[in-house]
């Protein structure tokens, strides 16, 4: 395909990860004073900021107003200085629209939207650097952010493309390895019920493999999932020492 | 814009604390909120700063693009300003609606460095009617709480001041034809001289002060502000009022004086700062968004 | 760049054969008197020809024309506000558009409105904002659209004033009429209501202080209700140039009163003595 | 010149038409003419926006969609000439603040379109049992070089001809509706082009009683 | 326009009617609806019907220049138009959230899948490469759109065959079809989406759902497969929680579906194929039904011609001859010209206000035929001097700057600088 060796013969990849290690995960709560709920989140080299706004009232036409549950609104945009190509436009073409619904998808499934029934949740999120799992990088943050929010959900979604290579599955992907012509699986999974919230595959793949491929998608994000958790509960800490408690 | 609601007694309890000089947050008419500066945050850019000037937060990147020189002036490169005006500061911003924003900020960084002296738009030259260094300056509201115009400038200047730009060469085969070369040495860059780039400050009239740095509830307060981008020698590259009101003239010499003033003031920790951790090189923790 | 629909379009990319004309244009000399035989460093406007309610359609209109450049301005309203959310209860809402004709300027302009534009657009609302009693209008909008049709210069400032005349043509009610002017400071020297070629000049690239001011003023009032600069200015060429502008500003003053003053009288004839 | 005007070439291609093909729109056909063939779908009387509101009458809208591409200036006139079209005919007054949408699909175009797009908005607009003064046909002449007239042109012969020009006739009293001329020819000629679609026109609208009659020939 | 709603009652009874496994038009749950491929006259034009739903595709291609990252490959172009005959819902030009969510997914199904052979598409390296693009028009809405448009979007890419095009030296040369025989593109295999709806939070799955049933449905999940059992893309939507044994299962059936897809597909690819070397007609005109009563066809009809000369020649003898008189154009100044009656034209410097000018300016007077045009003459004149303006009697709004006349002057100047004492005086509180 491109030329490039993606998994060595002793099992390293390119960047000197093992087969199922996943990128580095550094995430902060609570970025921004003047949202609801915002989170940073840093995997490996894709960077997002989530902010989450809501729920409040129904904003512009109110003729989207959901009698029984609250609207989820998303908005995912990339600077135009996040790829290694500038970009024109941080949002509006095909794919970030796509991925906006997707993200929307994703949230619809896993927040427990019935609590607010006529109002609007308001997640948007920007990609500042991107290196790879664009999507799965966004929907962590904007769990946090939501997490941060005070908004209950189902559960931590987390989510993790993962890759197939020589037979064997390639957890969460970078840039150089989602081009090279993989073929990947993003997975957002709700970790305790095994619930996937959504699932989206590129490129050819035959069918007896997607067993093995998703399976690796889950367990890379149950890993995902304590990662977040281990950022929420010390993000609490930090704040119930500073409130006093 | 983002805006707030503020009350009658609100606006009467900001305007009497102005005319005592003496600001709901404990500053002075001329002092700057708390202002935090990191360069060399976004990896995939030649130049990158993030500002946050209280609860206002920017980051800008500028990445360098190899492009034509315009037709009517052959020798020299230039700058393209975006400013994209993110929903994640205000709602208000989703789908288009931060686009007015962003051309009018925009348009308005256009005219702050349309003169020859802010930044050597020559050096940007390679061959002169064929090839320059096209430098995108685009600029990412994150958050915005008042005084856009002087957070998004200081985050210019500094992620120029960190812009480094490859160095080429031109060799060319027999033919005649060019070719551009890149260099391969990652530390083999040119740097841009930042000294006569300019600062924005912008001037609120409230009451019948006008004070530097105002949030939004102070802007909810005034009529018509007055923005004046200085360089560090005092002169005026750019001048504009924004805002629904009208102002006396006397007012506005008054405001021109004081604008220059600040802005003078503002260049020199300002360049302080950004060579200090410059000199801290590679061993500088960076801290982005997770300090 | 947004595409265009609507019109069969020419060529994407064309250039204005300007741009080969085999000897540059040669550099306006510093010194010495103008092009167009006005002195430097006075305060001396070119002559202005104005007419109120040319467009019958529309609720007041002005046509203004200084020097080479001619502009035209409709007013339209006061009346419902299109997009119901954002109806104001107490204030009316100013809406102002300012496009340039495609063939105003010496380089073919786009149908579509650009961002040079839209910042025009703006400058011009901000400028008359102030003038109009809007607390009058409540729950209604009123627009303003000018067109250049030529553009040889200070734009922005007769765009200015012609739309304000426009609205005191409409018989929407102001506080005062907004008039502007320009200045152009081109090295130790200042050149009042600049042409076109004046603005895009550069003669004297050494020095320092070049630039070009736009005032908007409201002369009964002594307020400024718009000022632009660009280019490179110390702060007491800026001082002395928003002084120019407001002499320039008066001196067209009396002009605009007539013109409206007239219009008024022929829409409304005095009752006859008789 | 009027010599040449041999009868060789004045034939209207075959033509067919199927009715209420399909299950959404309120009335729907196709209509064929030689190989150029139009699928139209009509919708409304419904709910009109309040923008486009006319308190008197309907609102009618007429989008033609090309067969590649968006619809760009070309698409816009014929939407024009159809609209004005049916404008006449519709008795549009019957049906105040409501919207109709007639939507015109390029199938294939092989000449005439603009003829067979009326065509088919007339069956359409029958099918969906809209009331209309009169019914209307399109007709489109093509004046050769050497002055012969040719009637529904294919594309090649469109290409050939000097002048093409298109009328829209209505039934009652074969009057023009609307005409849409691109080239030359002398005011003779026209006269000439208009009597020869008048006469055509004859001819479809038989035809359109024909498919009338067999479609409602169990129910009757 | 809007959709019109499902009342609450029919939602239950669709709901219902799922929870007992059955389905509106008597399908099983794992059936599709009747597939009928047709193809148009051109190569690349081909209609599905699934059902009621109806969809068109039109493949056509140009010769662009390629992408800077890719200079030897030529380019894929996808649009599916919603166009507002399939549903009152769609509005044109609008870009609704299914409009991109069916745009994504046929990318993804057709380009990301590299079923097509894109290299083969180029014709001079970084300069020249052919871009195909594939425009599919829904014609009507019954659900299942997504598989429709699939089926017609790589039919139509087997059916359509590109100019042939001959290169010698720098010079690009494409060749009608007369000349040379088009090439058919060169595709590696055959990617069919295959959409499945869940109900109940995933209890209750169907294939191919209706609009009915997508109207009730709480997610979708669209496999998109070939023959071979290669999976090229899987996409759920909706915000439903599947398990993975839903999605095993799910990928079973498509399996089975593609393949009797893919056979139908290629059957009626030959059967085309067939028709046109048999050199019989072919395309839309003779798809349509003969045998339904909706539908009539006439064969080519001569139209009398007898007194169409006759009638014409009358008609334009009888015509009124048209005036032959034009009015004369009106010159009211040098450089303005008005030509017929009625209009009062607002910039004419009309005569008739003359007399009610109230005008006690003797000075005024005496310029009383000065138009325009002299005016800036007189200017030139005497360049230097204090700018006043001058009222002319005749024109009535017109106002000039103009030189200075000597004896009014000082008046003028004098209050010019009155007025700016009285200004300063006042002070506005904008508020």
């Amino acid at each position: 395909m491109a030329g490039l060796e993606l998994l060595s013969d002793q099992g390293y990849r390119i960047d000197g990860r093992k087969a199922t290690e996943l990128r580095k995960v550094q995430a902060r709560m609570g970025v921004f004073a003047q949202a609801d709920g915002s989170a940073y989140l840093e995997q490996g080299n894709t960077k997002a900021l989530a902010v989450v706004y809501g729920p409040h009232e129904m904003r512009g036409s109110r003729s989207r107003t959901l009698h029984d549950r609250a609207v989820i609104n998303c908005q995912y945009s990339m600077a135009t200085f996040s790829t290694a190509e500038r970009k024109r436009r941080p949002h509006g073409d095909r794919k970030s629209t796509e991925m906006s619904l997707h993200l929307k998808q994703t949230f619809e499934a896993a927040v427990m939207t019935q609590l607010y029934p006529r109002s609007q949740i308001d997640i948007y999120v920007k990609i500042l650097q991107s290196d790879g799992g664009n999507y799965s990088v966004c929907v962590n943050a904007a769990t946090l952010a939501v997490i941060d929010a005070g908004i209950p959900m189902r559960d931590y979604v987390c989510a993790c493309t993962v890759g197939f290579v020589d037979e064997t599955p390639l957890a969460d992907l970078c840039y150089a390895e989602e081009g090279g012509g993989v073929s990947s699986l993003a997975l957002a999974l709700l970790p305790r019920g095994g619930q996937i919230a959504l699932l989206q595959m590129d490129a050819r793949l035959h069918q007896d493999h997607l067993e093995t491929l998703m399976e690796a998608a889950m367990t890379a994000c149950k890993g995902v999932s304590k990662v977040l958790d281990e950022v929420v509960r010390q993000h609490l800490q930090e704040v119930s020492v500073l409130t006093g408690e | 814009m983002a805006t707030v609601q503020v009350s009658e007694a609100e606006k009467v309890y900001i305007l009497h604390g102005i005319r005592d000089d003496l600001r709901v947050d404990g500053r002075g008419c001329e002092d700057y909120r708390h202002t935090e500066i990191e360069t060399d945050v976004v990896s995939n850019t030649d130049g990158s700063a993030k500002v946050t000037l209280g609860h206002t937060a920017v980051l800008v990147g500028i990445k360098a693009d190899l492009g034509k020189p315009k037709p009517m002036l052959p020798k020299e490169g230039y700058l393209e300003f975006f400013v994209d005006c993110s929903a994640n500061a205000t709602p208000e911003f989703e789908g288009r609606g931060g686009e007015e924003l962003g051309t009018e900020l925009s348009n308005t960084l256009y005219k702050v460095f349309n003169n020859k002296h802010s930044v050597d738009l020559k050096s940007l030259c390679i061959s002169p009617g064929e090839h320059c260094w096209v430098l995108y300056v685009d600029v990412l509201l994150l958050q915005c709480d008042g005084n856009l115009y002087d957070a998004i400038s200081i985050a210019i200047k500094a992620a120029l001041f960190s812009t480094k730009i490859p160095k080429v060469h031109i060799s060319a085969d027999e033919e005649g034809a060019k070719e551009i070369e890149l260099s391969d040495d990652p530390y083999d860059c040119m740097r841009l001289n930042v000294e006569n780039v300019p600062c924005i400050v912008t001037l609120c009239k409230v009451g019948h002060r006008h004070v530097v740095d105002a949030t939004l509830q102070e802007k909810a307060c005034s009529v018509a502000s007055l923005i004046i981008s200085v360089t560090q020698k005092g002169t005026v590259t750019c001048m504009r009022k924004v805002g629904g009101g009208s102002l006396d003239p006397e007012s506005i010499f008054e405001m021109t004086e004081a604008g220059k003033r600040v802005g003078k003031a503002l260049h020199a920790p300002l360049m302080d700062l950004l060579q200090q951790e410059e000199r801290l090189g590679t061993k500088r923790q960076k801290v982005g968004f997770l300090g | 760049m947004p595409t265009d629909t609507k019109r069969v379009r020419g060529p994407e990319v064309s250039q204005s054969p300007l741009l080969f004309v085999s000897k540059p244009a040669t550099a306006l000399p510093s010194h010495g008197p103008r092009t167009d035989g006005r002195p430097r460093d006075q305060v001396d406007v070119r002559p202005v020809f104005v007419r109120c309610g040319l467009v019958s359609q529309a609720k007041g209109s002005a046509y203004i024309e200084a020097g080479n450049t001619k502009l035209m301005s409709c007013v339209y309203g006061p009346r419902e506000t299109e997009r119901k959310d954002e109806t104001d209860m107490k204030c009316g809402r100013l809406t102002t558009d300012m496009r340039f004709a495609p063939f105003s300027c010496p380089e073919r302009g786009s149908w579509i409105q650009g961002s040079q534009d839209k910042d025009l657009s703006l400058m011009l609302h901000e400028s008359l904002q102030p003038a109009v009693c809007l607390h009058k209008y409540p729950r209604s909008q009123i627009e303003v659209n000018v067109m250049v049709l030529e553009n040889s210069g200070s734009v922005l400032a007769h765009a200015v004033t012609c739309a304000s005349l426009a609205l005191a043509d409409a018989g929407i009610e102001m506080y005062d009429l907004v008039l502007g002017c320009a200045v152009r400071q081109d090295g130790s020297s200042y050149v009042v209501d600049p042409t076109y070629k004046e603005e895009n000049s550069c003669s004297s690239a050494s020095s320092e202080n070049q630039g070009g001011l736009t005032v908007a003023f409201l002369p009964s009032l002594n307020q400024i209700s718009g000022l632009q600069s660009d280019g490179e200015m110390t702060e007491e060429t800026l001082t002395a140039g928003v002084r120019t502008c407001i002499e320039g500003c008066y001196k067209i003053y009396p002009v605009i009163q007539q013109a409206l003053a007239k219009a008024v009288r022929r829409a409304a004839p005095p009752p006859s003595e008789s | 010149m009027m010599e040449v005007c041999g009868s060789s070439n004045v034939s209207l291609r075959e033509f067919g038409c199927e009715q209420s093909l399909l299950s959404r729109p309120d009335g729907s056909a196709s209509f064929i003419q030689g190989d150029t063939s139009v699928l139209a779908g009509v919708y409304g009387p419904a709910e009109v926006k309040v923008s486009k509101e006319i308190y008197d009458r309907a609102t009618l809208e007429v989008l033609v969609q090309p067969k590649v591409g968006l619809p760009s200036v070309r698409e816009r006139s014929q939407e024009q000439c159809v609209r004005e079209t049916c404008e006449a005919s519709l008795l549009s007054s019957l049906h105040p603040r409501s919207s109709l949408t007639l939507i015109l699909q390029v199938l294939h175009d092989d000449g005439s379109l603009l003829s067979c797009f009326l065509n088919a908005a007339c069956m359409a607009l029958m099918d969906a049992g809209l009331p209309m003064s009169c019914l209307f046909c399109g007709v489109t002449c093509a004046i050769h070089a050497d002055g012969q007239i040719i009637t529904d042109p294919t594309a090649a012969q469109e290409k050939e001809s000097r002048a093409l020009m298109t009328f829209a006739i209505d039934s009652t009293e074969h009057k023009v509706l609307m005409s849409s001329t691109k080239g030359s020819f002398s005011v003779h000629e026209l006269q000439q082009c208009i009597a020869v679609s008048q006469k055509a026109s004859e001819k479809i609208f038989q035809f359109y009683r024909d498919s009338v009659r067999r479609r409602y020939s169990k129910t009757l | 326009m809007k959709d019109t709603p499902l009342a609450n009652c029919e939602r239950d009874f669709l709901l219902k009617a799922i929870e007992e496994k059955k389905r509106l038009d008597g399908r099983q749950t794992y059936d599709y609806r009747k597939i009928k491929i047709t193809f148009g006259t051109d190569y690349g034009c081909c209609f599905v019907d699934l059902g009621k739903t109806r969809v068109m595709a039109q493949v056509s291609c140009e010769i662009v220049t390629p992408k800077e990252n890719r200079p030897n490959e030529g380019i894929m172009f996808f649009n599916i138009e919603l166009s507002p005959m399939a549903s009152p819902a769609f509005e044109q030009g609008r870009q609704s959230e299914l409009s991109v969510n069916l745009n994504r997914q046929l990318e993804r199904c057709l380009r990301n899948s590299k079923c097509i052979d894109t290299e083969s598409l180029c014709v001079v390296s970084g300069e020249k490469v052919w871009q195909i693009r594939v425009d599919i028009h829904m014609l009507n809405h019954d659900g299942n759109l997504m598989d429709a448009a699939s089926i017609a979007a790589i039919t139509a890419l087997y059916h359509f065959k590109r100019p042939d095009v001959g290169i010698q030296g720098e010079e690009v040369t494409v060749y009608p079809p007369e000349e040379r025989d088009p090439i058919p593109l060169s595709i590696y295999h055959m990617p069919i989406s295959v959409s499945f709806s869940f109900f109940q939070q995933g209890t209750y799955l169907l294939v191919d759902p209706c609009e009915r049933e997508e109207r009730v449905m709480d997610g979708l999940l669209m496999i998109a497969m070939n023959k071979h059992r290669e999976i090229c893309s899987i996409q759920s939507s909706g915000g439903i929680m599947l398990l993975k044994e839903q999605v095993m299962r799910c990928s079973k059936i498509a399996s089975v579906k593609v393949s009797e897809i893919t056979e139908l597909i290629t059957k009626a690819l030959e059967n085309d194929k067939k028709a046109r070397k048999a050199g019989g007609r072919f395309g839309f005109a003779e798809s349509m039904p003969q045998e339904r009563i909706t539908a009539l066809k006439k064969d080519e009809t001569p139209v009398e011609m007898t007194d169409v000369t006759e009638t014409a020649y009358d008609i334009v003898q009888k015509a009124e001859a048209p005036p032959q008189t034009v009015p004369s154009p009106v010159l009211p100044v040098p450089g303005m010209g008005q030509v017929g009656l009625g209009l009062q034209n607002s910039w004419g410097l009309e005569d008739d206000e003359e007399e009610e000018e109230e005008d006690d300016d003797s000075v005024e007077e005496q310029e009383e035929k000065v138009t325009k045009m002299e005016v800036e003459q007189h200017r030139k004149e005497q360049s230097s001097g204090d700018v006043v303006e001058i009222s002319d009697s005749e024109e009535e709004e017109v106002i000039i700057l103009q030189p200075e006349i000597p004896n009014r002057g000082p008046k003028n100047a004098g209050s010019s600088s009155d007025q700016k004492g009285a200004a300063k005086s006042k002070k506005r509180q904008t508020k």
